[in-house]
């Protein structure tokens, strides 16, 4: 076990930064999404007023 | 912007497979090996994240002064909102600069934190735009506060400029470029082995790139924000 | 222009009468002077200590003696007044000249007192000093002004105004350090030249986009 | 966009072109020991270190000795106050600053130049793109 991780360091790494790249990606959209209703409802209470 | 969107993140995710797994060998014999560079061996590697990182910071401060700029000539709230997003973007990235380079330090030069010029210089940005938040959070009055952050911006931008590109390269430091080193490092020297070359440009595009996509959804959560009066 | 010597009088005037700065001024310089003599009684000061001192001193004379100068007007609401009487342009100039006349009156009294007192004090190449203290005082002065500026519309000063200056002025009292400590070994290691051009090129930046952009800080 | 703004964008940049100017030019005077040794002021010498001759680390004086090879060959002691320096094996060349007493050379610091180029062998590159 401790053989196989000291021979596949890189990738073990490689593995870590994407995971944690798209989950960086996967709350910006997300976030966007959140945006994207929130200018639609603002749109709409304008539209009313 | 859509394609802002996709092409970053997928640029981005390549990056980090083409940095990392490419394995590094005396004789690079394809196109899929990078060269042992003596003293860096796979710590290069950091070259394709450390860099953009403190690129995007340096375009940010650039685009947030420009935008303070225009918003004193035109008096359009939008370019106030777009300044404000840039900074703050800008201090982000900076920091992410500082840390991958403390950690890149901590391998190569022996400690996180050597005083490097550049390493200073980064200092001084963080307090810069640290300062210019706390800034626009002191004055109460709308107008005032985004005129006067726009004026504190542009003194700031500009002086910006004499501490990351000039003062740098005046005095000894560990950084490739310093005074003293043969030249002006790997990146401007054009000494570096094509693909890695490759990489670390295409690195520099996608965080551009993931940069434009930060700035368009941080203006229109401001834009929001003003628009619903929450302050 | 006769509206800008009227009011570089006035501040002036108003210096002698309080003598604020030189008060300050005279506490900063007795203290470091005297701290050094006593704490490290007969050792040889380096001049890279010396030259930094010189420079904490004057950076810290400059910044509570000085440099509140918008901010003193803004505080007794004389402002109003004053652009009434004159364009901002004008104001930012006379008080650009004040602080460069009284940063280069501390930096001559500084000079005075660490001759007198600091054995290790040496001027070796005259020239290069007097240009050194009186492009240092300058660019020092052409930051300080228009940061006053700014913070004198801001709520929080005493905490804003440190830290807006800090990151600001550093460069310039980190070329002032390495060109004093040319002055005072009387060798050069390096091109002493490129720090003055350094400092030249940034003062002229400061006070170009302060000219540029100082009526927008008082628009309402 | 009036006259005023155009003419001080153009004095900032010239500035700014100007002071860039200054690190383009910058040329460092390096001495040779023989030099410092004469020169009795603070030198800053270039050169390489020798590896074959020894080096200790004095952990009571907190000095660091080695030999170091300037460019004219001439080979002098150099005692650094202070630790080893980082990369202080693969450093391709060492900037001494400090004053030469007795033959040896008291360096108050210590600046090692690592490679900074970013390729390998040259043969091989040709078959990386």
């Amino acid at each position: 076990m401790i053989d196989f991780l000291e021979q596949n360091q890189l990738f073990i790494v490689l593995t870590l930064v994407l995971l944690i790249w798209f989950g960086i990606l996967i709350y910006l959209r997300t976030i966007e999404n959140k945006i994207v209703k929130l200018e639609q409802a603002l749109k709409k209470q304008k539209g009313n007023n | 912007m859509k394609i802002i969107k996709y092409l970053s993140s997928l640029i981005i995710t390549l990056v980090i497979i083409s940095g990392i797994a490419p394995p590094i060998v005396e004789f690079p014999m394809h196109w899929y090996q990078y060269p042992i560079i003596p003293g860096l061996e796979d710590k290069f590697r950091n070259i394709f994240f450390h860099v953009p990182t403190a690129w995007v910071s340096t375009i940010a401060f650039l685009v947030s002064t420009y935008y303070s700029f225009k918003y004193l000539t035109s008096k359009n709230d939008l370019y106030d909102i777009k300044a404000e997003s840039s900074a703050s973007i800008g201090l982000l990235f900076s920091l992410l600069a500082t840390v991958t380079g403390a950690l890149w330090a901590k391998f190569n030069w022996g400690s996180f934190w050597n005083w490097d010029p550049r390493q200073v210089s980064i200092v001084f940005l963080l307090i810069i735009y640290f300062a210019y938040f706390l800034l626009r959070s002191s004055i109460k009055n709308e107008i005032s506060k985004n005129n006067i952050s726009a004026v504190y911006n542009i003194i700031a931008g500009i002086s910006s400029i004499f501490f990351t590109f000039i003062l740098p390269r005046m005095l000894t430091g560990l950084h490739p470029g310093a005074k003293g080193g043969k030249d002006l490092g790997p990146i401007l020297g054009g000494s570096i082995s094509g693909n890695i070359m490759v990489t670390f440009f295409v690195s520099l595009l996608g965080f551009t790139l993931f940069y434009l996509w930060l700035l368009n959804l941080r203006t229109r959560t401001g834009i929001l924000m003003k628009e619903l009066k929450y302050d | 222009m006769k509206s800008f010597f009227t009011l570089l009088y006035k501040d002036l005037l108003c210096e002698f009468r309080t003598k604020h700065a030189i008060y300050s001024l005279l506490v900063f310089v007795l203290t470091t002077v005297l701290v050094l003599l006593f704490s490290i009684l007969d050792k040889d000061f380096s001049v890279e200590l010396i030259s930094s001192l010189f420079w904490i001193v004057s950076f810290f004379s400059t910044m509570t003696g000085l440099s509140r100068s918008f901010v003193l007007e803004e505080e007794k609401h004389t402002i109003m007044f004053l652009r009434l009487q004159s364009s901002v342009t004008n104001i930012y100039l006379s008080k650009l000249f004040y602080t460069i006349i009284g940063s280069l009156i501390i930096n001559i009294s500084i000079t005075i007192a660490f001759s007198l007192f600091l054995s290790g004090f040496i001027i070796y190449n005259y020239t290069l000093f007097a240009l050194t203290i009186l492009i240092g005082s300058i660019a020092l002065s052409s930051a300080a002004t228009i940061l006053s500026a700014i913070i004198s519309r801001a709520e929080f000063k005493g905490l804003l105004f440190p830290l807006l200056s800090f990151p600001i002025m550093l460069p310039i009292l980190i070329t002032s350090v390495q060109l004093t400590n040319i002055t005072l070994t009387n060798f050069t290691f390096e091109n002493e030249l490129n720090y003055l051009q350094f400092q030249l090129s940034y003062s002229t930046v400061l006070i170009t986009s302060s000219l540029m952009f100082v009526k927008y800080i008082f628009e309402e | 966009m009036n006259f005023r703004f155009i003419l001080g964008i153009v004095v900032i940049v010239a500035s700014i072109i100007f002071a860039s100017i200054s690190f383009t030019e910058t040329n460092i005077e390096y001495m040779s020991f023989n030099e410092a040794l004469r020169a009795d002021k603070k030198a800053q010498v270039k050169g390489e270190w020798v590896k074959d001759k020894p080096v200790y680390f004095d952990p009571v004086k907190n000095s660091f000795s080695f030999y170091m090879k300037d460019d004219n060959e001439t080979e002098f002691q150099v005692i650094l106050e202070g630790a080893k320096p980082n990369n202080f094996e693969i450093a391709e060349s060492i900037v001494a600053k400090g004053k030469c007493s007795d033959n040896i050379f008291h360096a108050s610091s210590v600046l090692t130049k690592c490679p900074s180029k970013y390729e390998g062998n040259n043969e091989a590159l040709k078959n990386t793109i």
